[in-house]
């Protein structure tokens, strides 16, 4: 296993991230039909679908360059919830990542948690609001601890996305206190987060990335 | 899934022709799915945008027109148009006293536009912003993210469209655009659940027997399901949590009652009989009235209503002429 | 059955009693069902009258007012009215320069019609009768009871609204709607049956993947039955025997892309755009344009598009103010 | 079995079709649902709840008085296609009826032609057009028949009633050719047409009343 992933990989994250949206478009419309508008499925596979477009039709050869036209081409194509969130995202990661052309552990680990603290300040969740912070900031924190406890770079993805998984399935009991599932109420609780939901498929595609 | 449609990612750009085939009096910007006038108003004053996913027809475009919004900008089937859009619809129109932005409360909306607002900004545009939050269904509280921005969006735009026409400064036109935001709430209902193209069946299932009272106007279950009741309960579930929220009585109210896409004007004027008598015994003195589809969630079954207090600037911004595909008079 | 109404039998009267609040500038006569204007026109000018069964909102009520309708008479749902009530509307519309009854062509409307005029000529009342019957799904033949009349309704009501204002006598008036009922073709579709209120389920079963070709606007099946097809196909299935039966081309026309009551304005501009190519593709130069809910079917899901050949004269009928809650400019 | 009715026979029978076609509300409406536009149960029933309503609030003491009564009444309470054929056939009847106490057999036959010319003049309509005609006339021969053949009133009746309902189950293979049922062309096949459905119920409900 390297110890640093380039441009490469990351195109390969990107792309997995697509085909699983894709893929997983239905459910994740389902999801948000319980207690959304039905539309985080379309919003997910439109973004990412041109976000690929995007990366494949450029060249960009630095990992700032490549994330931030992820997060860019999400801003400008997705709308709802979900594009500010996402673009915000990749957008602070390229930030962070810098003209590099590959990052390590550490470089990665800081770039997630800009991410993260992008989303936060875009759409001020907390944890336990029933979003896709409660899968994704566990994720970034199991990425760190990973990487403090000496595991590699494949192995601090893996358990990103485990941790992104398990966030998310948390999210089920819980009362939604940001987004549109915060109308519902109480009837939002009984029902997966959508975009803790989307969120667990970007952790897995990153570890799967990594992993080759 | 039945509709008048061909494939389902096309549906927002085939009627943005539609509408723009319709009224030549419109432009069509197919590009970024902004609708402005054909002739733009005069330099000097301050322009009206307004905007949000689509499936809410005839708002936001049908109300772009002399002495209502200058540009709309259509984001896709329920979902908020993106910044650079917002942006371009600002760009487009600002004729120099700045740009007043009308953003219904959605997490989503309100990062977009924020987001165009600072490109406006960084490009020397003047934006105000008035976030309208009416829907009495949702407590605005920490455990929600606000009250949504229903009906009453389509009465402010009408109003501050007006204002925006007689050549008011921005500082005063997102003020009073904020007062009125003060002074309205709405409350709706839906017999049956809306069919979100992209997702190919109804968004949620409502049994033959059942309603959902407390609906936003995306398609979103409501509050709390009740056994379906006739028209003058309903009228009772709609009048009660918005009287509750606002002390309407006494005075002059515009009120608006709205079908969500999928009910007849029979039953909109059924409808309207029943809550305007309430309204009246509560002491509420209708001054205007609209009935019909204005803000729709689209095929839904359903209704809701908005009463917003008024005042003789009001009723004076209200009679002024208007030229929208979606809302006309005076001219 | 899921409608914002109370009891069945009362949905026509609660529905006139919403419209009358709703509209001030309206007079309803709740014993008769019969809607005039609150501001009868001059004395002198010919009055027009139309009605039939109710589940058409906003037609005919919804056209009473300056510039069309001086009265509508509202039978029960989808039953024409009876000769008494429609013999009282003529009575107090009459300015003394003789009524038009406008009839759509069914033999209830017809019959009860007739013998409304015969009981107003006996009260000395000089009554023109035009009867309508542009839908081309029906033949015209000794087999049928001829072409229903149906969306061209909305166009003629207005048209000769217009003329009956403008000061023109009976006969000329007669002529005027004989001549429009001959220049203009309708085809409408359905999605889904609608509810009648009395009925209490869909009048028709129609599967999920079939759709009805050819219907009127008494929820009644279509001509044939058709797998469901995208817009575009279906734009062919409406423009096609209307060109069929009307030489259009090459000049001006009216078009009218109506909803049935349960399709949505984003579905029914959608269509617009639709018919509107093949229309422009065929020659025929749209000069004019109503996209949205004129004459319903309660809350079926469908459209139907209707085609009236113009000139100056139709245009410059058309563009007069007219000041309705169904149509409104000018004023 | 007397070989005259009085108006006491004749409210009755206005009575037994009220309950006739109360009682078949659905049935008629079905039948109207298939063919034409659901309205002919709620016509009829209304028609003849408000009929039966004036009836018992006058005091006709003569056939025409009462029989006019009843054909006003449904003209000016059902609308549609039913009113004016259904009224005129009253009104009719009691014009050929006169101001008499009593009808014999042979008046009772000639008012009832009298109301099926009436219907004919207004509706235009011939026999397998699939209309009330299809139901109405053959009961009307039957009833002449009968009385030619030297049957009394209540064998004329009886007949007329049979050929009713023959004449009604005729005309489901008909293709119509009057009214809304036209529209359907070949699809009107098949069905019962509902207007001579509710006939059948008129001329069983006069059998009836005669039987006391
Ligand atoms: N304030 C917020 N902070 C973080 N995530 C949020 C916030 N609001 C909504 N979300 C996320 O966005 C998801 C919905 O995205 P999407 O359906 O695409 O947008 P929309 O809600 O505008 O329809 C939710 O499931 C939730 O995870
Ligand atoms: N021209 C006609 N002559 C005789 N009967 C007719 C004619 N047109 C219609 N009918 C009868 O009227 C019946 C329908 O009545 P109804 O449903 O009450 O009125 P509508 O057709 O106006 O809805 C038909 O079934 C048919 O028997
Ligand atoms: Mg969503
Ligand atoms: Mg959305
Ligand atoms: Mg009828
Ligand atoms: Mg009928």
């Amino acid at each position: 296993m390297p110890d640093t992933i380039d441009t490469a990989v990351l195109t390969d994250w990107v792309h997995r991230f697509r085909d699983a949206v894709t893929d997983k478009r239905e459910w994740l419309t389902e999801l948000d039909s319980a207690i959304g508008d039905a539309d985080h499925g379309a919003n997910m596979a439109r973004g990412m679908t041109a976000a690929v477009a995007k990366i494949d039709a450029g060249s960009a050869s630095t990992c700032d360059e490549l994330l931030k036209s992820v997060g860019m081409t999400l801003v400008s194509s997705v709308g709802g919830a979900s594009g500010p969130l996402y673009g915000t995202f990749f957008l602070r990661m390229g930030m962070t990542a810098g003209a590099a052309a590959e990052l390590d552990g550490a470089g990665l680990a800081s770039a997630l948690r800009a991410g993260l603290d992008g989303i936060v300040a875009r759409g001020k969740a907390e944890a336990g609001d029933k979003t896709l912070f409660d899968a994704m900031a566990p994720a970034v924190d199991a990425f760190d601890a990973a990487l403090g406890d000496g595991g590699d770079l494949a192995e601090a993805a893996l358990s990103a996305a485990d941790a992104a998984e398990s966030g998310r399935d948390a999210t089920a009991p819980l009362v939604a206190r940001k987004g549109r599932a915060s109308y519902l109420g109480e009837r939002s609780a009984g029902h997966l987060d959508p975009g803790a939901a989307s969120t667990a498929l970007l952790f897995r595609a990153l570890a799967d990335a990594i992993a080759g | 899934m039945k509709k008048l449609i061909n494939a389902p990612e096309d549906v927002l750009i085939e009627s943005l022709r539609g509408l723009s085939l319709a009224h030549p009096e419109l432009s069509v910007d197919f590009e970024n799915h902004v609708i402005t006038r054909a002739t733009p108003k005069e330099q000097g004053k301050v322009a009206v945008v307004s905007g949000g996913g689509s499936g809410h027809e005839p708002l936001h475009g049908g109300y772009v027109g002399h002495g209502m919004l200058d540009a709309a900008v259509a984001g896709e089937v329920f979902t908020s148009p993106t910044p650079d859009r917002v942006q371009a619809a600002t760009h487009a129109v600002d004729r120099g006293a700045g740009v007043l932005h009308i953003v219904k409360n959605y997490t989503g909306d309100v990062m977009n536009f924020e987001m165009a607002a600072e490109l406006a900004a960084a490009e020397g545009i003047e934006v105000g912003t008035v976030i309208v939050d009416d829907d009495v269904a949702v407590q605005d509280s920490l455990y929600t993210a606000g009250r949504r921005g229903v009906g009453l969006t389509v009465l402010l735009e009408k109003l501050v469209g007006a204002a925006a026409e007689e050549g008011r400064d921005l500082a005063s036109i997102v003020e009073l655009a904020t007062r009125i935001n003060g002074q309205g709430r709405s409350m709706g209902m839906a017999l049956t659940s809306c069919t979100v193209p992209a997702a190919g069946k109804p968004t949620f299932d409502l049994p033959e027997d059942q309603m959902e009272i407390g609906i936003g106007i995306h398609g979103e279950p409501g509050r709390h399901r009740e056994p379906i009741a006739p028209a003058k309960e309903i009228a009772r579930m709609l009048v009660e949590p918005i009287l509750g929220d606002l002390d309407a009585a006494g005075g002059p109210a515009i009120v608006m009652l709205n079908g969500m896409g999928g009910s007849p004007l029979i039953e909109l004027y059924l409808m309207y009989g029943e809550v305007a008598a309430l309204l009246e015994k509560a002491g509420v003195q209708i001054a205007r009235n609209l009935v019909g589809d204005y803000i729709t969630s689209l095929d839904m079954a359903g209704c809701s209503l908005t009463v917003l207090k008024a005042d003789d600037e009001l009723l004076r911004l209200w009679d002024a002429p208007v030229r929208t595909p979606g809302l006309r008079w005076g001219m």
